[in-house]
């Protein structure tokens, strides 16, 4: 059951990696590579089943945080070119 | 094999089965927004079953509540993160594919024509 | 443990293939995107050969920081890599085709993979997993190891990392903006 | 407090550097700079001699013995280094206050001053300690606060050198890493002792081989022996003076040190110049980067950049030495490492008040500088006499051992090579020396440095003459460690 | 295992030359840096490779676990990564500098700028 | 971003629980993985979260750079000043047996001690590299 379900994440991935190097649109790296993570956190959660040990699953939450701290820094980057911008109801420069 | 056996691994196979479809979907389907579709709709259901099934086997201990905890932390930022993505597409000027053959590639240019 | 197998070769397959893509990218934005999942796989990677603490720390800072960072960094270069004539260079290929070499010289001699008579695993070791415990009592071997046994280490790392800090801000520190602006014109 | 002595040196600038980076002012930074730097060199010479008294001595960090823990080893070779390193630093840190003042500006001294101090503590680190992973993470301590340094020059290419030199130093660390990751399979240790009993029964083991190959090359990068020193003439050029002097004098010698320490601590002479034929790679490479760089930097115009090639062909003598693989050449090279240190500090602390004056290094602003500035200019002189290898002076000894140590393996064509890199050496000299003090100068007025530069620049001149004159300390302690480390790492 | 052992760390070795590669032949500084990471990371798989005892459990002390996994690699590999973050962010912030003083992070053309660098 | 009220609400929403993970994994590495370098990793992120959602000026004014300067110095000094404790109390450097009367209590102390400079540090330069990253990228 296990051994399915690992491999079908991996096929999963293996798919997100593709769609992430073909592009053709910068929207669908940054889709494939949402995707890749949220598949890593599960390759996690089965891994730290597999071992048996809950505190494993720390990591696997550390993996969803980074993947959405990602995503927000990659839509920022895109839609406004810096980081550190406020955007226009914030605190304007 | 026990019932929870049973559920647990119904579960995920269910939840692999959606993820490899919503992969298969990101290779196949024409254009972003349908890509989009197929992967974001069918993340964070692939995330619940696969963790559910999981936390079964597991039983009630603190991996369960971490389970839950994962869980909870994608059930948020899955769909949030889609619709910022779909939203700066958009915003950004990607039209959606029509079967007439407009697709957005030429709307958007090759990838990395706009650039900021 | 096939199983285990299995991931690790999936693992070693997109590192491989991602490598060489990262090549190949023009598109700089585009490469640190692949980066980041050349983080995460890595990270996946240690988490299959049982290093749960150096997961944790590729993917909160392989993944999270590096990337945050060369994003940061592309805000103000810009995204792209320019186009240029491919020049093929002979001699960064020779360099890399002789260290390759090398290293694949060296393997031959290892000791096999995974085994517990090592000579690495039978030496220095054995004491930590034996004896922490009774030394420190903390359960994470690697804490003990890293905070105490090795703790003059970890005073380096941290040093590393305050020395970072340090020499960006002497570089790009806030208050330099009007200085820069000086010294460009000045080079105009 | 004694038995602490191997910590306080590295502790007291740890413990200096966040504190100087969060002071206000360029003044305060500064004193609590050079405070440091003395303390470290009371503790270093104190250092000598206690292992003068005692032999090794073996400091273990947070009390664990030696292969579990890490351990703090000093003998005579390191205590050399130490003494090196926190001497070139005493001096040079007084030296910074009014250059500093001028290239950086008070905003940035205090972080300037901190990363100073990292400098040093990196160095100090990675002489003292006895652990092979410990030297990497020390090694990139001092690399990082090196890179952040080389890029506060003026020009702005010195921030283009400094990236380069990024690029190199980390492939320089990342292979040492290998090496030592290597040695670490096969031996299940990192502690160089312990390495050095372990090894020899694996000397027929490809993957210690190229342990070894991976160690000297990652090392030689950052010392920057002949085909890898690209990164160093433009790093040292573009440096702000006080940096160029303190790297200049120290950065590449504690690698050499680092090298000397694998050589023939770690890997055994009997591994490193019998079973690999070590001698056969390090000599003709240091002799054809000696007469390639001494001859490039005959065409230099830029006086700094002229003295970064000359560090090159500086570093080959000393490479010369390491690789006879005798205890004599061992002992000219670690002569070498000292006295080089003294001269190159002193000709480029010498430059840097040209450079305070004058605003450039260029060889017309050396023109006339004899009237101008004749205290910068005789200092600059009585070095690069030194530089030259003049009797009386600390290179004279130097050379005159390395003279020997190649005479004594009967390698004539060494010597031959010996004595044209100093007449090369006389030529580039020789030029500025000559406009300086036969050209006419640009502005006649007399505008000699101030004292807060000179002091510290006459103190190194001071010294390449009297250890010129009076060798017995130095060669002494040069002997005792090349013995030290002729008998491999189990010495007690 | 063995034979997949040494598949292992060839492809470490693979990847190490290709981040090498990326070191010194871009010319892109930044791809120089995500090079280096790409060199630093397979380095840190090697050690940590180095440590991996076959069905050994994470060096968390757990009742009734003998075989555990060498912790020392992974304490050694922790730091690796923290210095190369301390790198990757010097490096980056270099880059900046370069940009805003050259306008380019290019090599080639900052060769073509000035020779000398 | 003010295009992205979902993006904002979230995120306000998730930084305080990061932060708390954070925590967790600082006071958590004794038992599981984690410790003072991934939980500080982790704490920064929280930063990172508002700088990303809310711009690094509003940041800083909640963290001035000022003060992420001294407390990444401050962390530096933390782990070097045990080491200067158990120096005055007798043992090596670093020996955290002598910190109190019983050495696997002294182990103890000086190992969270230690840890939570390792944090100190970490969070701070990280939150300060970002910073002075994204300050360098606003339009003057």
């Amino acid at each position: 059951m296990i051994a399915a379900a690992a491999l079908a994440i991996l096929v999963a991935m293996s798919l997100a990696i593709v769609r992430a190097l073909l592009g053709p649109t910068i929207y669908d790296r940054i889709l494939a590579i949402n995707l890749f993570g949220t598949k890593t956190v599960m390759l996690i959660t089965l891994i730290a089943a597999m071992a048996g040990r809950a505190d494993y699953l720390d990591i696997a939450l550390v993996y969803a945080m980074i993947n959405f701290i990602g995503m927000i820094a990659v839509l920022k980057f895109f839609e406004y070119g810096s980081l550190g911008h406020a955007g226009s109801d914030g605190q304007e420069d | 094999m026990t019932i929870l056996d049973i559920l647990s691994g119904t579960l995920l196979l269910a939840g692999c089965a959606l993820g490899v479809i919503g992969a298969i979907g990101l290779i196949r389907f024409p254009d972003f927004y349908t890509r989009m579709h197929a992967a974001g709709v069918t993340d964070t259901l692939c995330a619940g079953l696969f963790l559910g099934g999981l936390a079964i086997q597991f039983g009630m201990t603190l991996a369960s509540a971490k389970l839950l905890l994962i869980f909870l932390f994608m059930l948020f930022t899955c769909p949030t993160s889609s619709h910022a993505l779909a939203k700066a597409a958009r915003h950004g000027g990607l039209k959606p594919w029509t079967k007439a053959g407009s697709d957005g590639l030429d709307a958007m240019g090759h990838e990395g024509a706009k650039s900021r | 443990m096939m199983l285990a197998h299995l991931i690790d070769i999936f693992l070693l397959v997109f590192l491989a293939v991602i490598s060489v893509a990262l090549l190949r990218i023009k598109d700089l934005l585009t490469a640190v995107m692949i980066f980041g999942i050349y983080s995460l796989t890595s990270a996946s990677l240690f988490m299959v050969l049982a290093a749960a603490d150096v997961a944790f720390t590729e993917a909160a800072v392989g993944a999270g920081i590096s990337i945050i960072l060369m994003l940061a960094t592309l805000a103000i270069t810009g995204r792209e890599e320019k186009i240029v004539e491919r020049k093929f260079k002979l001699l960064p290929l020779i360099i890399v085709s002789i260290t390759g070499a090398t290293l694949l010289y060296g393997i031959r001699d290892l000791p096999p993979f995974g085994v517990a008579s090592n000579p690495a695993q039978v030496h220095v070791a054995p004491r930590y997993i034996e004896q922490s415990a009774v030394e420190t009592d903390i359960p994470n071997i690697v804490t003990s190891v890293l905070a105490s046994y090795r703790g003059f280490d970890t005073l380096g790392e941290v040093v590393v990392i305050f020395t970072a800090g340090i020499g960006v801000a002497l570089l790009i520190g806030r208050r330099r903006r009007l200085l820069t602006a000086k010294e460009a014109s000045r080079h105009e | 407090m004694l038995t602490h002595l191997p910590v306080l040196v590295v502790l007291a600038p740890l413990l200096a550097a966040p504190v100087a980076s969060l002071m206000r002012g360029a003044f305060a930074p500064w004193v609590v700079a050079t405070l440091v730097s003395w303390f470290s060199l009371v503790c270093s010479l104190l250092l000598l001699a206690q292992v003068g008294e005692q032999g090794v001595i073996v400091y273990n960090m947070g009390g664990w013995e030696a292969p579990w823990g890490i351990e703090y080893r000093i003998d005579f070779a390191n205590a050399l280094l130490l003494v090196l390193i926190t001497g070139m630093a005493s001096v040079v840190m007084p030296y910074a206050r009014l250059s500093v003042r001028q290239e950086i500006g008070e905003e940035r001294s205090p972080m300037f001053y901190a990363a100073m101090l990292l400098l040093i503590l990196g160095l100090c680190g990675m002489t003292a300690t006895g652990d092979a992973f410990n030297i990497f993470v020390f090694l990139e301590i001092s690399s990082l606060a090196t890179y952040t340094l080389l890029a506060m020059g003026k020009d702005r290419r010195a921030l283009t050198s400094s990236f380069s030199y990024l690029v190199m130093g980390t492939i320089g660390g990342t292979f040492y890493l290998i090496g030592v990751g290597f040695l670490y399979v096969m031996t299940g240790t990192l502690n160089i002792v312990d390495l050095a009993e372990r090894l020899p029964a694996l000397s027929d083991s490809a993957t210690v081989r190229t342990g070894f190959a991976f160690i000297v090359t990652g090392i030689c990068l950052k010392l920057a022996l002949f085909p890898l020193h690209l990164w160093l003439p433009n790093a040292y050029t573009f440096a702000p003076s006080a940096v160029t002097a303190l790297i200049g004098a120290t950065a590449t010698k504690v690698a050499v040190y680092v090298l000397v320490r694998m050589i023939f601590t770690m890997f055994g002479v009997e591994f490193s110049f019998v079973e690999i034929p070590l001698s056969y790679v390090l000599v003709p490479l240091a002799v054809v980067g000696l007469l390639s760089a001494s001859s490039v930097s005959i065409m230099q115009l830029n006086i700094k950049r002229m003295l970064a090639y000359s560090s090159v062909a500086q570093i080959s003598y000393i490479i010369l030495g390491i690789g006879m693989g005798t205890a004599m050449g061992l002992t000219a090279a670690l002569l070498h490492v000292f006295n080089h240190g003294i001269m190159k500090a002193a000709l480029f602390m010498s430059l840097g008040a040209v450079a305070y004056r004058m605003g450039g290094v260029e060889l017309k602003d050396m023109n006339g500088l004899a009237k101008t500035m004749p205290l910068t200019f005789w200092a600059f002189v009585i070095g690069g006499l030194s530089l030259i290898g003049v009797p009386l002076t600390v290179g004279f000894v130097s050379k005159w051992h390395l003279i020997l140590a190649a005479l004594e393996l009967g390698w004539w064509p060494v010597v031959v090579v010996i004595l044209v890199g100093s007449i090369l050496a006389l030529i580039y000299i020789g030029r500025v020396v000559e406009a300086g003090f036969f050209k006419e100068p640009a502005d006649n007025t007399r505008r000699e440095a101030p004292a807060g530069l000179l002091i510290p620049l006459w103190i190194l001149v001071i010294a390449n003459i009297w250890l010129g004159i009076d060798t017995r300390l130095t060669v002494d302690i040069a002997e005792a460690a090349a013995a030290q480390l002729m008998a491999g790492g189990v010495v007690l | 295992m063995s034979g997949l052992g040494i598949w292992n760390y060839v492809i470490f070795i693979f990847l190490m030359m290709a981040g090498l590669y990326m070191m010194i032949s871009s010319s892109n500084l930044i791809k120089k840096i995500i090079g280096l990471n790409v060199f630093q990371t397979s380095v840190f798989f090697m050690y940590i490779s180095f440590g991996y005892v076959e069905g050994g459990a994470g060096p968390v002390l757990t009742e009734g676990v003998t075989l555990y996994t060498n912790p020392l690699p992974h304490v050694l590999i922790l730091t690796a990564i923290v210095v190369g973050v301390a790198t990757t962010a010097v490096g980056l912030a270099l880059t900046i500098r370069i940009k805003e003083s050259f306008g380019s992070i290019e090599e080639d053309d900052l060769h073509k700028m000035d020779p000398s660098i | 971003m003010n295009d992205h009220l979902i993006l904002r609400v979230v995120g306000k929403f998730l930084i305080p629980y990061v932060m708390l993970f954070g925590l967790y994994v600082q006071f958590h590495g004794d038992f599981g993985p984690g410790g003072g370098f991934q939980a500080g990793a982790i704490f920064a992120c929280g930063f990172v979260i508002h700088t990303l959602l809310f711009g690094s000026r509003s940041t800083e004014q909640i963290v001035s750079i000022g003060f992420l300067r001294v407390i990444s110095a401050l962390g530096v000094l933390v782990y070097a000043g045990v080491g200067v404790a158990s120096l005055l109390l007798g043992g090596e450097f670093l020996n955290y047996n002598v910190l109190a009367a019983d050495p696997i209590t002294g182990q103890h102390i000086g190992i969270i001690v230690v840890e939570f400079g390792v944090g100190l540090t970490v969070a701070s330069t990280i939150t300060l590299l970002l910073m002075i990253f994204a300050e360098r990228g606003l339009p003057s």
